[in-house]
């Protein structure tokens, strides 16, 4: 309207109407520091939501939904927006009712309220949780259009908690105890066996993600951090620990996240997350809507057994790579956000991302990860991404030859 | 302990949350449970989602069936095709079945249905029953086919040097695209529920 | 109910109700995947909240609310949380009508959208933003009785965005040109002269928080970043760089923002925040509720010039001082987390906690301030805080001779 | 620019958002507005908050008065009293009042509302007419009394060695306790609209 206006008649202003009429939010007050106790994001953010995909499961309860990592930038995901993943709906526990019993191969079992375990010495780390499940629909071929769905079962949170070693050795461990049962209190009462190496060397109780406390739908008030290994095993709204000789093998780790291979074997205990990268912008979700020019490409990169040392981009499907520049702290164990800014000519890309991590793992292609694992393990697809952008800046998940 | 924070666990708070059961009958309770019984029990409390035959209504889980497809385009993973384990049936069916009103059934309920399931997965007859004392006489056929994660030992050409420049012949060619299965969810702005 | 009921009869359990009675949450299902595309805390934390003072101002429209610091932990402040402080309400800008113009003493002046600015190369950079007139209540003695309150008006942020440098090439700086005027869109128009020198040293333009957009009450779609320097400066809704040869020694840099000493001179141009800390827990907001024994003393430390090197902790209002256990990542103007474990002999404390930063900067006691100072410079207040904490545990803001 | 992001601004668009006046009458515009126009505006744009006099309703902002306060128990900080610029009032009233209606008054009566509140702070007679052309000739009064940052030159204690044992006698005695003045909000749990 303002650019009509303005051009009617000589005398008027030459320029933007952006600029040259004042707006609202310039003239009059905006709300006061009573409106919003807790904040939430601009009302022109509203698409930025997680999102499920409805045929995936028969029932949103047992479900997961997506990050929109597309929207996101640097390396810490706002708690809101956290992917989720449970088997029984949400918990919502009640702090005063929460316990946490360690027993087992212990010298004394204990019980540990919400305040107990907040007396214990706490640590503050930033760590990646990503579903092993995440980019599981893409084994076949490309699937789903959008990072967020391909790639968002992922999130990356600085947590406070206790370290589970100094838990355990309140209640002085057995020598037999050899593996750890953490159990959740909600209607999935979700298990998991974890040797007890881990569980003294990394893993925590968390009570706290991104500063405040944890969210109910990541395991409010208190949940196991597991770093580097897959995040059906970081145990919310957790409830127990038994500590024995064996591992449990229970459901989730016999009937669900075992890795079945094309001779019908299936591999089991596959803890670690491979390194993986994706490029989160540009993608389906978010397309270059600028034209040629000058172009920033931006991704995620990460690895269950370190930090990650480079990231490679292609923009030809993979025939020639160049090192993308790393930006923001590089944690062990944590999302690691990388750039790569050129001058896109406005002919086709074919985008992809190679992450290499500190033990020197390359991300493999989609390809290699088929030779060997065929498509039916549903579980720890890592492989290069490709994203195909066309020359009005739409981009779509394919693979390439 | 060193920091004297917890207290004891009492043997009855023990009891009430130490449900797990494994693989070597650890943690399975007296009881006992037939097939006769198990056929009642799931056809009032499962068979809504499972199916009758455990062959799942809908999207919900296959809990029977499946054997000999593991190799096959499309497996179909159950108790009787996949899992290695009667124990998990046991432990999964007590903490989170059914769906909607986890760890309500009773010891003996739950051997029935766990014989049930059995049965429906062709392993014992109609007339078997299961109890602490015979869990361990029965195994699933496909616990020979797990092995302990061998990533690192079988994949080892993630630890190559990746090729920089050249790595390829030709143009790249689309083999496969997103946008023909068109199956992404389409966002409005208005939230996920769409 | 569950106590009572236990007590009747021999036969009954022994323990806990908590845990020999199965709650809600394990036995029925909760919320699915669907029901939250933007998280939201959990309803046992509805106390977790930005809270106001009524009485320090006319109206909340130019107040300000304080970020509930004794319910956090780790140094990420969640988006919700942070404290708000605005002149005329919080601008809702349209991110499509936001333009970003630079002119003055450069070779071509520009104007940018928001899709302009992304075109940047970007930085991700964790700082601390603290109101100059943090604990500015304070300087007559202690008056607040909460560490909200007392010292809440301060976030720690990962911020992704482009460093001001970049941008400021873009449009080629004239020699001349030794200051910059940032001014805002909101209905205060806030403006501030920042030298050069700052601008191109470390200054960003943000637009993204923690991850996701920036919040309407922190400048959404766009806001200057000034590491370590007075958050007033931080100018929100970013609409206009000038550069100028001059100061423009606007409102909020010489009726506000200027240290009146008892002399009857002012200081201007007081733009680093000095290095401070402050014990979140224990303190009023935060009693210890669990008697005797093994107690975390927890807090955060902060220095506009650096990281901090040491934090110690004094039980005895300034009598004999220990070096507390720093824990999670230092990075450069940025808040760090202090921590103090002891087991507590229920005996009155008198806590106190003392910042030392890279530059060998020791914090000053509140009456080391005074001297200098008096109590009339509202800014600035960066005194050691007393907490006394009786034997039941109870928290009160005091001073201690 | 290197990286060819941005366009040039219009010399209409610079103008548009161009507003600030500097101490040197920089950014100045065209205009002129003596005490009497002013006396009216401020009645009818500025009063109900500031005050007939500058004196303040309520908790507003006090503009004038307080000279001779600074050294005072509780000054009084005003346009006459402590704003070492002019300019300052020119710009500030013209971006930011009145409070609800930024940026709405012209030029001239931004003059006249300044010369007004400079004639409430007893530094021009009635018929006094600010405009561009005389603007310099006006000085506030403590404009001498403001001195650049000298925090570190001044209060150098901060870089001594910090005492660690023994530091002062006796016991600690709590001199002012926050709970006697009872000014604090409440919380209720129910968010901070106390
Ligand atoms: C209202 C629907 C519903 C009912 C009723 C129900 N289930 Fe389930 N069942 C599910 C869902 C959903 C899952 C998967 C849960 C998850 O995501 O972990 C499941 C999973 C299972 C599994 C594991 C399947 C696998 O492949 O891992 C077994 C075994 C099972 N159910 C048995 C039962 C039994 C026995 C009953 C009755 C006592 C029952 N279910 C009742 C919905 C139901
Ligand atoms: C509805 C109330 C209201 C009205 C009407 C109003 N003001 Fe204000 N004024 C305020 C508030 C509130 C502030 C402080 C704003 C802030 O927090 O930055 C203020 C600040 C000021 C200041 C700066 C005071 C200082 O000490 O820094 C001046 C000068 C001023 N107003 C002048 C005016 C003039 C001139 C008008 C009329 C043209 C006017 N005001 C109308 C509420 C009002
Ligand atoms: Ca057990
Ligand atoms: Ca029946
Ligand atoms: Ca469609
Ligand atoms: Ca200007
Ligand atoms: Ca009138
Ligand atoms: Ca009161
Ligand atoms: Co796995
Ligand atoms: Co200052």
């Amino acid at each position: 309207a303002g650019g009509a206006l303005a051009a009617v008649g000589a005398a008027r202003a030459a320029g933007d109407p952006a600029i040259l009429e004042l707006p609202d939010w310039t003239t009059t007050l905006g709300e006061g520091v009573d409106a919003n106790p807790y904040g939430m994001p601009s009302e022109y953010e509203a698409h930025v939501v997680r999102r499920n995909v409805p045929w995936l499961t028969a029932d949103p309860v047992s479900s997961v939904n997506f990050t929109p990592l597309h929207e996101l930038d640097g390396i810490i995901t706002p708690n809101g927006l956290c992917f989720e993943r449970h088997h029984g709906g949400v918990a919502q526990v009640d702090p005063a009712q929460w316990r946490l019993m360690i027993h087992g191969l212990v010298e004394t079992p204990l019980v540990f309220t919400l305040e107990d375990l907040k007396r214990f010495p706490r640590v503050n780390k930033v760590y990646f949780l990503e579903c092993a499940a995440n980019s599981g629909m893409e084994w076949r071929g490309a699937q789903l259009n959008g990072v967020q769905f391909t790639h968002g079962m992922i999130h990356n949170v600085m947590y406070t908690g206790v370290p589970l070693r100094t838990i355990l050795e309140e209640c002085g461990l057995k020598p037999a105890g050899k593996w750890m049962l953490a159990e959740g209190a909600d209607a999935a009462a979700m298990t998991r066996s974890i040797p007890i190496e881990k569980a003294l060397d990394d893993c925590m109780v968390a009570f706290k993600m991104n500063g405040e406390a944890l969210r109910p739908e990541q395991g409010y008030p208190a949940r196991l951090v597991v770093p580097g290994w897959e995040g059906n095993m970081w145990v919310k709204w957790l409830r127990r620990l038994e500590i024995g000789d064996k591992p449990w093998h229970h459901r989730e780790e016999t009937s669900k996240y075992t890795d079945l291979l094309p001779d019908g074997t299936a591999r089991r205990f596959t803890w670690e997350m491979d390194a993986k990268s994706v490029i989160t912008s540009p993608s389906p979700q978010a397309p270059i809507t600028h034209g040629k020019g000058r172009t920033v490409i931006t991704g995620i990169a990460w690895s269950g057994r370190g930090t990650i040392r480079r990231v490679d981009v292609s923009l030809d499907g993979g025939r020639n790579w160049l090192p993308a520049r790393l930006d923001g702290p590089s944690f062990d164990k944590s999302i690691h956000r990388f750039y790569h800014e050129f001058d896109w000519d406005g002919r086709p890309l074919y985008l992809q991302s190679r992450a290499i991590d500190s033990t020197g793992y390359v991300q493999p292609t989609k390809d290699a990860l088929r030779s060997v694992r065929g498509v039916n393990s549903i579980y720890h697809n890592n492989g290069i991404q490709t994203w195909y952008v066309n020359e009005n800046g739409e981009a779509e998940n394919v693979e390439v030859s | 302990g060193p920091l004297g924070l917890g207290r004891p666990a009492t043997p009855d708070e023990i009891a009430a949350w130490d449900i797990d059961v494994r693989p070597d009958g650890v943690g399975l309770p007296e009881g006992r449970g037939g097939v006769a019984e198990g056929e009642e029990l799931y056809s009032d409390n499962c068979a809504v989602c499972h199916g009758d035959f455990g062959e799942a209504v809908g999207r919900w889980p296959v809990l029977a069936g499946g054997q000999g497809t593991l190799t096959a385009d499309r497996p179909i993973k159950t108790i009787g095709s996949y899992w290695p384990y009667l124990s998990t049936v046991y432990d999964y069916v007590h903490r989170a079945m059914p769906f909607g009103a986890a760890q309500s059934l009773s010891h003996d309920e739950v051997y029935a249905i766990t014989a049930y399931l059995l049965y429906l997965n062709d392993l014992v007859d109609e007339d078997f029953v299961l109890s602490r004392e015979n869990f361990l006489s029965v195994r699933l056929p496909n616990e020979p086919n797990f092995k302990d994660d061998d990533r690192l030992q079988t994949e080892t050409f993630v630890f190559d040097e990746p090729c920089m420049k050249d790595c390829k012949p030709g143009e790249p060619t689309i083999t496969m695209r997103a946008a023909v299965l068109d199956v992404t969810p389409e966002g409005d702005g208005e939230g996920s529920l769409e």
